[in-house]
């Protein structure tokens, strides 16, 4: 069994329409090879669930110059003033989240958990219409999990079944991501042997993930 | 081979390379042992290990290295290892393919039992009914009747239910029935077999494969 | 700051009436040592949250022959045959719960989740009385997260900071225990010098751990 | 010093060995350059780090190590890395002892305001309420007053608030008061300011420590 796909084909099973995670803070842990390859495609209508919609004219910045995503749903957009005005100019949606509950619908996704309770936001704006819940005398607010159609992620190493490790603070959402599309696509800088990667130390095991990426390759 | 052998070794021929399969105690843990070589199946321990392997030899003994049934186990390269709630979003999460397990019966619409028997105090529930919630399919195996000859296949389960979810498949150490939306239908039956044998022993109710009318 | 202290001084940490998580799975990943301790003190009315209570005569099992254990809340109970016994002779109330239910039950109480929603146990025996809720269609049982007042894990080596790594499937319940307790030790097989885990291998950062016990020490 | 640099020095004062603590972008990132070296205190930062060191010299910078506020950092020895739902479970789970955070406006309850303008497109909350909520004691850092001499101690915050959870602490740059159940109490001001300063420079009613009182 070997993963391994070269990155157009890794694109060609992204539709318009769907629903795509993408890993990474800011362009750190962010699969840019596969960004790329999704730009001056025919992609369009996409929502991409992502913490952020990356820098003007960089990663997902592009995807949103080039108008290929209808909605954002993330936690901080306000560092890319392009999304700014494709928001003001009613070209973008956007769907706010405070970011552990971000991280969290996202983990209870892949986990098989319908929904959750915080109390993060109770009180304020974000939590206007929302449900809320006593529970042991304290207010939360309700949370229902999220899923994609496609998780793309980067991480460092992976053996060819697709065990997946991750460098430094490159980590972030790409572990959680991975658990949560129906199809998962792991962008990597290498790809070693099975063995090579201690039992111990796999951060992603193999399951979760359905194709790798070279980031350095075709 | 013995009847749970029989068993096991028609379940093995059901898996696909790159399968994520959780196999539980009883005849499941002998399900292994025909898997062929050249396939990729991964055994998921719900203990927290993808990649289990072969029993060890007694000297070889890891006493940290067990399986879900606390038997000493080994793992494979790739293997991997994880905490108990990463375990069950595996499971929850629909991350794994197949759940191979045993049952104390199963209804004609393909609802089993297997945690709980009235009368006695239930102070066990585990894994089991996470994996029949989770996991993709679910294949069961059981001997086609108890010790004193009793039907385990039955009508409605006299025990309480493990999940609502219904098997995919029952294998018995008589013959092989496909659960659909319309009940149980009769797909094979072993050699060692008969369509009258597998009629009287049978309580629950079950359609015949097209396929086995002709034969 | 050094965590490490003796084991009679976490044993005095404990006082009767306490809820205390306790790691492992059967015998293995089960913090021996530290539950040894506890044996023969005039401790009583423990609540004891741990997917099993040992076996006939070992781990958690001794504590129940000592009937030192009010309560166990745990997924599989049947195979010590002495708690099958002692809830018989009404010596011990039980609270049975899925094992992932349960796993997730505490890893919500570590992470400020006030409940959440499975579909595991739906329509089942476990589920009457319990609340049902449909999302996307589907329905699901609430479960509320439990917290601990002390949880007593076992790790195979940490630094003096308290940062954890484990030992093949010893792992099991004990990094999320460690998350889910106001008091957490750890007993552990080694205590190797600051820097000499590396980040990435961290499975247990030492934010959640309090005291440290050597499983060969004192 | 600065102003800013008055802020984060009388801040670090605070901090206690062991403690973990988040610190916020703006003044909060001058802090850690205050905490005396026999201090074990560690920082977390909420996109996956505890242990974040010093900001690295030009040459050593290693892309794959920013904070929060995607700034090049370093890790100490006996750092960590986790994914981010690890990261806001430690957050929200309570297992963070201080944030120290900037702020718009705080309230004479303690209240604060730090991710909204009104008027504006609200396109970023980030991890300001999550540590707001789950943090064991909030720190505020802001200077007195906005550029334009506005108070940012108010009566009651014009901007939306982060959260109904008060701060336990404000410093500004001259001045710095507790937050208790009554209200705002001033219990220190700074050599370069004046009990009359600080009373023309601050909206929100405050009571006066005692012992402010008798110097």
């Amino acid at each position: 069994m070997d993963k391994t796909i070269v990155m157009t084909k890794a694109v060609s099973m992204i539709k318009s329409g769907d629903t795509l995670m993408v890993g990474g803070f800011g362009l750190v842990g962010c699969p840019l090879k596969l960004i790329k390859g999704m730009e001056d495609t025919s992609l369009k209508d996409l929502t991409i669930i992502s913490n952020n919609l990356g820098e003007p004219g960089k990663g997902l910045g592009r995807l949103v110059l080039q108008k290929k995503v209808h909605k954002g749903i993330g936690s901080f957009f306000t560092s890319n003033p392009d999304v700014v005005s494709a928001y003001q100019n009613k070209e973008l949606d956007i769907d706010l989240m405070p970011q552990g509950t971000l991280a969290e619908s996202i983990r209870a996704g892949g986990a098989g958990i319908g929904g959750f309770y915080v109390k993060t936001g109770y009180g304020t704006k974000i939590a206007e219409g929302e449900e809320v819940r006593y529970i042991k005398g304290e207010p939360y607010l309700f949370q229902e999990s999220i899923r994609a159609n496609v998780a793309l992620i980067k991480a460092h190493k992976a053996d060819r079944f697709g065990n997946l490790i991750y460098l430094k603070s490159a980590r972030n959402f790409n572990p959680i991501m991975a658990t949560a599309a129906d199809l998962v696509i792991a962008e990597v800088d290498e790809i070693v042997e099975v063995g090579d990667l201690s039992p111990e130390e796999i951060v992603t095991p193999h399951l979760f993930v359905d194709y790798l990426v070279l980031a350095g390759g075709d | 081979m013995n009847s749970k052998e029989v068993i096991a070794a028609r379940v093995a021929e059901e898996l696909k390379d790159g399968d994520i399969v959780n196999a539980g105690i009883g005849i499941p843990t002998l399900v292994p042992n025909f898997i062929p070589a050249d396939l990729d199946v991964f055994l998921h321990s719900e203990n927290g290990i993808l990649g289990v392997g072969p029993t060890p030899e007694d000297d070889k003994i890891d006493e940290n290295i067990i399986n879900a049934g606390k038997k000493p186990v080994t793992v494979k390269e790739g293997a991997s290892y994880f905490d108990s709630a990463s375990s069950f979003a595996m499971i929850r999460g629909g991350h794994v393919d197949v759940s191979i397990l045993g049952a104390l019966e199963v209804d004609e619409t393909g609802q089993i039992s297997n945690w709980a028997v009235p009368g006695k105090p239930v102070l066990g529930v585990g894994g089991a009914m996470d994996l029949l919630e989770g996991s993709k399919k679910i294949f069961i195996t059981i001997t086609h009747t108890t010790k004193d000859g009793q039907p385990k296949i039955v009508k409605q389960n006299k025990y309480p239910l493990t999940s609502l979810r219904k098997a995919d498949l029952i294998i018995t150490d008589l013959a092989v029935f496909k659960v659909t939306d319309n009940g149980l239908v009769l797909s094979e039956i072993f050699p060692n077999s008969s369509m009258q044998e597998v009629k009287e022993k049978t309580e629950g109710a079950f359609y015949i494969d097209e396929k086995l009318k002709s034969t």
